[in-house]
């Protein structure tokens, strides 16, 4: 047999730049973001980006699989709002009942949690078995979330009693070994997200799906039942990145969560997974959600343009990242 | 080990359209049947049904005289019951192991265990005789490769009763010949084996007895030693069937090349090929798998990067650099992967059939009825069988998507013809079909070029014959000089 | 710290409406004005879409940009305390403009306008205009505290004039599109509608193309709110006879914070902890003392 | 493939209730609507329906065109941001220059259908050639033009001169017919755009590359060409859509359009269009834009729930109507 031809080879050096274009990216960035300001790579500088990236980063993980499945999903940022204000409502009335605000505080999370793998139970049943575009669905509860979200609030926010928000804010504030407690958080659900995508049947199935539907099925793959807990596992993600949010801002109103669907879907896509779904990684997510808090953080450390043009910055880097690391027609 | 298998009375409808009308028939445990019958007859279906990915609207299959009506594949494989399927089922964005183990991933507690699964998938790999490693890509693959993948996913599943459709159609006879192996061992350790092929040496070699099914019903059976190729095909066909190919109209020596081909090079493919073929020419491309045939013509036509040191059509130096160009100057290719590169399946036939040639019809509004007028006319040409005209391609069945992809690429009247594998999937009377159709159009004055994997198609059909081998033109073999054992011995090196 | 060396960093939302666009100038103005007139004094201005990229940025001014005075328009009351809280606790001077914290502990001064009479001034008008009777027709605007405070003290003086009827108030997101066609809805259903709150001054522009476009002559009124350069113009000018009057809720108290707590810093000098800008009923008589025609707003 | 009991009549009922099921939809909440407010059937209201449709509803057609050749805008609202500001500043400056309100006017419209195609054709350009995902492109591009609107416009409102205003109003206010100008543009967009689908090679193709790409290059269509062709098609309708929007308000603001990719492409995928490309119907994207708006249409028209509920209301509806005429699995 004659050796390797070259093509393989070729497509090996392309393979490794697809994957790399986002952290070669990033990489840029970062010097880009040195150059400008010296602190930018200060050890805080740093923690501040890594912690911030933490609630997007936990739902683009989960949006991750959702598109390699060759779904989407809408609704995450209103699903967030809705779960941080009803984990508020409960705690708030736990709070007192319970006398210690400790375990408020821990069936708040778990509800929070549950809530989350619930909602994304709902959804992954109308997609799966009521046979409905998952555009459509999450579009659809995109309005329901945020609507009764805005209907508990009244039209105003939900608040977080001060005693319970005290004995929370370490989940978002403290760090342990130097590190803060959501970037652990973040990198737990990122390795987890990682080693199931890569290293689990059920992870294997949703490539298998997002690459052809039918194909999978002839594979005797049960198709509804791995839609639906792609589903769940988003929600799961959700609830988690809530449970990290609520300690921070200790409340939640009608604009909570605005527009992180697109944040999170962006994140995914610039780390490289295709929309159409079928493959992507876990590592290329994080990398891109990073990569969006990072060009942020680099706007905000500077001012050598004026604010009404933040926007089109992050869009011409957007564009440019994604070039870098842009198939092949 | 082995399994008794019978069907009885076996009915299957498509919507208002009746496929399979009441077949009954039983496999004898251990043997090769092989099972024949005209594009259309309803082998695919039948299969199908007997592996689980199809119910039958009525009758039954019996597995070892107990009656078995399997709610999908899973079920059938659990008896043991595996199917090859003419169409690839493969993931695209998975792996090769990944593919062969899906739905059957190994495991070592939850997680995969990949080590493994890549091993076992080299070995069946080795089996087959695809020396790629484990962890590439479908995508990477062609068409061949993919095959011999759908075959190594079906050893994996350690079937008593092994159905194989058509699993020949785009291999090479270095590959037929290892799966001839394989199906020898196979049947030594007891499987049964069901074969469907157009093939009909391949039949006539490798099964004990054959089944025939005509429209949709059993026709009859018989033991191989005991009929002729000539017979099986009569008896698929239903008449006495004549020759299988045209005879050569000479070409004019004195007339210029239609197109030459000088110093083309697709990097990593194929290097510095030449050649030329003139008007009412007939040039075949022999070569085996990885010679770099199919790669050669796509980068002629721009759809992957190359080089050419000239390129001339009628004369005058041309400069296309993808399809369109190549086919407004007026040559257009027939791709060997009918379902990825060959048609558009959700799309109608009348769509398919007018895409190349859509200003044809668009002045500056497309005439569904002119198209439709084409099409039926094409269906008659062509003899493509389809319960109705308004079908998607995807209900036809493989010899009939092949020559709908076959119109297609005729449909724009094209100066130069490249048909890669055109007779893929296709029965003997339909071939035959398409032979005297490739003659006419050389007689008509048109440049035709075949590439194809059946040795004795070229040599039957061709003037000359171009023989590659890793990416280079090897030896380009006039009428005279055709034998099987002279394109064999350019195509590996050995002459 | 020196005290005539001032690190000051801003703080507004982004300037995705006619308020916040006004915001986001006079921001900017203040800034340009000060560092001439201030050569200690650096000015920062971050521009946030939402609450968290908010108490990002207060992060980022805090670690990187290190200032030692902040001017904050909260995006949201509730979300921002904890952050705000977080700086302050740092050691930075904080100032917060218009959406009050939730707990005041949070900041060394406080500048707002008078979100209450936001609501009570146009009540008060309106129903002296109708005579204490009439219908009335209400358009808010995206749900939060700060619109539920207006509609809260609306209904509120309301409730003293039993005669006058609030057929209904659907959000109009202070965008003049969406105003545009709640208002034309509120046409088709409501044959009788004697004057509209439209709560906003970019969605009264919605609501007069509407009523406009119906040839409706019932409605004597349309009020806006806020006081933009526009409404005030056509109360100057007296050129559309719906629009009489406006309350003012300028977003040049931003530009007032600030210039407040840059010069009281640079002196080392605190603030008094509340500054209340009033909101006042903007008429024919006042108008031009609210007419900034260089502003976007 | 699941056995079906009576194949030959459940396909046909089932395909025409995916074909009509947006009709259906409509068709019921009409009647519902007319029985909760007998004005909702009125002429004057239907004509208003209609009217504020137009804008969406001719964007929509467009976006048909581009997610059935498997691609995505979602910078369709900022675009129409931009053109509307340009626009504007373009009349005010002509008035005065040409001293002619009516020929600044036409100049305006033929500015902003020419700006529309060429911001179409960069999309195009940075698809097809740049070989980038279209959800990204259109992430960045939404995030530049409304930056630059803003940017134009000092973060405040761009407004049309009055003289011009009143010149320019007829275009949105006038009817002709008793029909209004803007329906009659909408109509006109969606004939055409229904022909140029349905009965030219250029609409063939978009099919064609959106079922499957690699077939379409094999069979010799440009598929670079007519991806950029596609992108300015949008390009134009938007363009369109802002001429008559102008003469409604007569003003660009940075909120102008907001939300509108996301109106437009549900329009689109309500009508029955699957988001993942290869087919759907101009009539079906008219039918899911017009449903869109009389859902608001009947929620401003009465108030038996509470405003809060407004957004929930429609997700009900919305993903209601899809699953009447869900595909099958
Ligand atoms: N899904 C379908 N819908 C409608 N008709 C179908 C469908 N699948 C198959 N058919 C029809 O059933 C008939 C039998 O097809 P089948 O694929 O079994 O033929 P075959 O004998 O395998 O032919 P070939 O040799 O060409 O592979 C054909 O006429 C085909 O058009
Ligand atoms: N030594 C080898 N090891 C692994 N793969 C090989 C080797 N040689 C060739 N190949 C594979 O063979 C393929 C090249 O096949 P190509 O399509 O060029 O052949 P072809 O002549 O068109 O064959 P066919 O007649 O099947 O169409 C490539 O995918 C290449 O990777
Ligand atoms: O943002 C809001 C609105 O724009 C309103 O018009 C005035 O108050 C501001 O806070
Ligand atoms: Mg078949
Ligand atoms: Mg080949």
């Amino acid at each position: 047999m004659r050796p390797e031809p070259h093509p393989r080879a070729s497509l090996r050096v392309r393979a490794l730049l697809q994957s790399f274009g986002p952290v070669l990216g990033l990489i840029l960035l970062c010097i880009i973001g040195t150059a400008l300001n010296s602190d930018f790579a200060a050890v805080d500088n740093v923690m501040n980006v890594l912690t911030r990236t933490a609630f997007i980063g936990i739902i683009a993980v989960g949006m991750c699989f959702v598109i390699i499945l060759g779904g989407i999903d809408l609704s995450v940022g209103s699903m967030a709002a809705l779960i941080a204000g009803a984990m508020i409502l409960v705690m708030n009335k736990l709070g007192p009942a319970l006398g210690s605000p400790v375990s408020a505080i821990a069936l708040g999370i778990g509800f929070a949690v549950v809530l989350g793998a619930l909602f994304g139970l709902g959804h992954g049943l109308l997609i799966a078995k009521g046979g409905i575009e998952p555009f459509i669905v999450t579009l659809g509860t995109l309005g329901i979330f945020r609507a009764y979200l805005t209907y508990f609030a009244d039209g105003g926010a939900l608040t977080l009693d001060s005693d319970l928000s005290d004995a929370y804010s370490p989940v978002y504030y403290a760090s342990i070994l130097g590190i803060p407690v959501p970037v652990w958080v973040f990198l737990a659900v990122a390795l987890v997200g990682g080693l199931v995508l890569n290293r689990t049947a059920f992870g294997r199935y949703v490539q298998a799906i997002g690459s052809n539907e039918q194909v999978a099925r002839y594979a005797a793959v049960d198709v509804g039942r791995i839609k639906v807990l792609t589903y769940m596992l988003l929600g799961i993600c959700v609830g988690i990145a809530t449970v990290l949010y609520v300690p921070r801002l200790g409340s939640a109103s009608p604009t909570t969560g605005l527009l992180w669907e697109l944040e999170a879907i962006a994140a995914v896509i610039v780390g490289g997974t295709a929309l159409k779904g079928g493959s992507g990684t876990v590592t290329g997510t994080v990398v891109g959600a990073v990569l969006l808090s990072v060009i942020s953080n680099i706007l905000n450390l500077t001012s050598i343009i004026s604010v009404y043009l933040n926007a089109a910055v992050q869009g011409f880097v957007i564009i440019a990242v994604a070039f870098m690391q842009r198939r092949r027609k | 080990m082995s399994l008794a298998i019978e069907f009885r009375d076996v009915v299957k409808a498509f919507g208002p359209v009746q496929v399979l009308h009441g077949v009954s028939f039983a496999l004898q445990p251990g043997r090769v049947t092989g099972l024949l019958g005209e594009n259309g007859a309803g082998k695919s279906t039948l299969m199908k049904i007997l592996s689980g990915y199809e119910q039958a609207t009525a009758g039954q299959v019996l597995v070892n005289g107990r009656a078995a009506r399997f709610k999908g594949s899973r079920e059938a494989e659990g008896e043991g019951i595996v199917l090859i399927h003419q169409e690839f089922n493969l993931a695209e964005d998975l792996t090769i192991a990944q593919n062969i183990f899906l739905g059957h991933e190994k495991k070592r507690g939850w997680l995969l265990d990949d080590a493994a699964m890549n091993r076992e998938a080299a070995d069946v790999l080795e089996q087959v005789g695809l020396r790629v490693r484990p962890e590439t890509p479908v995508r990477q693959l062609i068409v061949a490769e993919k095959q011999l993948v759908e075959i190594a996913k079906a050893l994996a599943r350690k079937a008593r009763l092994l159905i194989m459709d058509e699993p020949t159609a785009t291999l090479t006879p270095g590959e037929t010949e290892r799966l001839f192996a394989l199906i020898a061992q196979l049947k030594a350790a007891g499987v049964t084996l069901l074969y469907i092929s157009h093939k009909l040496d391949e039949v006539e070699r490798i099964t004990d007895e054959v089944v025939v099914m005509r429209d949709g019903r059993y026709v009859t059976r018989s033991e191989t030693r005991e009929v002729t190729r000539h017979q099986m095909a009569n008896l698929m066909v239903g008449r006495e069937t004549s020759d299988l190919y045209p005879p050569k109209a000479p070409v004019p020596s004195s007339v210029a090349p239609r197109l030459r081909v000088q110093g083309l090079t697709v990097p990593g493919w194929a290097e510095g090929v030449s050649f030329e073929v003139r008007p009412g020419e007939i040039l075949g491309f022999a070569g085996l798998v990885g010679a770099g045939r199919t790669e050669l013509f796509e980068g002629l036509l721009g759809l992957r990067p190359r080089t050419v040191e000239r390129l001339e059509l009628d004369g005058r130096a041309m400069r296309w650099r993808n399809p369109r160009d190549a086919a407004h100057a007026g040559l257009t290719y027939l791709s060997e992967d009918r379902k990825g590169k060959g048609l558009h399946v959700h799309f109608g036939l009348r769509e398919n059939l007018t895409l190349m040639a859509l200003s044809r019809y668009a002045t500056p509004w497309l005439k569904p009825e002119a198209e439709r007028q084409a099409l039926e006319e094409a269906v008659k040409r062509f003899g493509i069988r389809t319960g109705t005209l308004d079908n998607p391609a995807s209900a036809l069945s493989g010899g009939n998507q092949q020559k709908l992809a076959l119109a297609k690429v005729l449909h724009p009247d094209p100066k130069v013809v490249v048909l890669d594998e055109p007779t893929r999937g296709v029965d003997v009377g339909a071939k035959r079909d398409i032979y005297f159709l490739i003659e006419a159009l050389a007689r008509e004055g048109r440049a035709v070029i075949v590439i194809s994997s059946e040795l004795m198609e070229l040599i039957g059909l061709c003037h000359r014959v171009a023989v590659m081998r890793g990416g280079r033109l090897q030896a380009t073999l006039e009428a005279d000089q055709l034998t099987e054992g002279e394109l064999i011995a350019h195509a590996t090196g050995t002459h | 710290q020196e005290p005539n060396k001032v690190n000051l960093g801003v703080a507004i939302p982004a300037a995705t409406h006619g308020f916040t666009g006004g915001i986001v100038w006079w921001a900017n103005q203040a800034k340009k004005e000060l560092e001439k007139n201030h050569p200690g004094l650096k000015i920062t201005v971050k521009t946030a879409a939402n609450a968290p990229e908010q108490a990002n940025q207060l992060q980022d001014l805090l670690t990187v940009n290190k200032i030692n005075a902040l001017v904050i328009f909260p995006f949201e009351s509730a979300s921002l305390t904890k952050p705000v809280a977080q700086v302050k606790g740092k050691g930075v001077y904080v100032t917060v403009v218009d959406r009050g914290l939730t707990d005041t502990r949070a900041q060394d001064a406080y500048v707002a306008g008078d979100n209450t009479a936001f609501g009570k001034l146009p009540a008060e008008y309106l129903a002296k205009r109708l005579n204490g009777k009439g219908n009335i027709v209400v358009l808010r605007g995206i749900p939060t505290t700060l619109d539920n405070e207006r509609m809260d003290a609306f209904n509120a003086v309301l409730k003293n004039h039993p005669d006058i009827k609030i057929l209904d108030a659907k959000y109009g997101n202070w965008n003049r599109d969406d105003a545009f066609k709640v208002m034309q809805d509120y046409l088709t259903r409501f044959k009788q509608i004697d004057a509209v709150w439209a709560a906003d001054d970019d969605m009264a522009v919605g609501v007069l193309k509407a009523i406009e476009q119906s040839q409706r002559t019932d409605i004597k009124e349309v009020f806006g709110g806020a006081g933009s350069k526009g409404m005030v113009r056509t109360i100057i000018e007296g050129s559309n006879k719906l629009i009489q009057a406006d309350v003012s809720y300028s977003p040049k108290f931003i530009y007032d914070a600030i210039k407040l707590t840059a010069e009281a810093r640079l002196k080392g000098e605190k603030l008094p902890a509340n500054t209340i800008i009033p909101s006042v009923l903007i008429t024919k008589e006042n108008a031009k003392d609210f007419y900034f025609p260089d502003s976007p707003f």
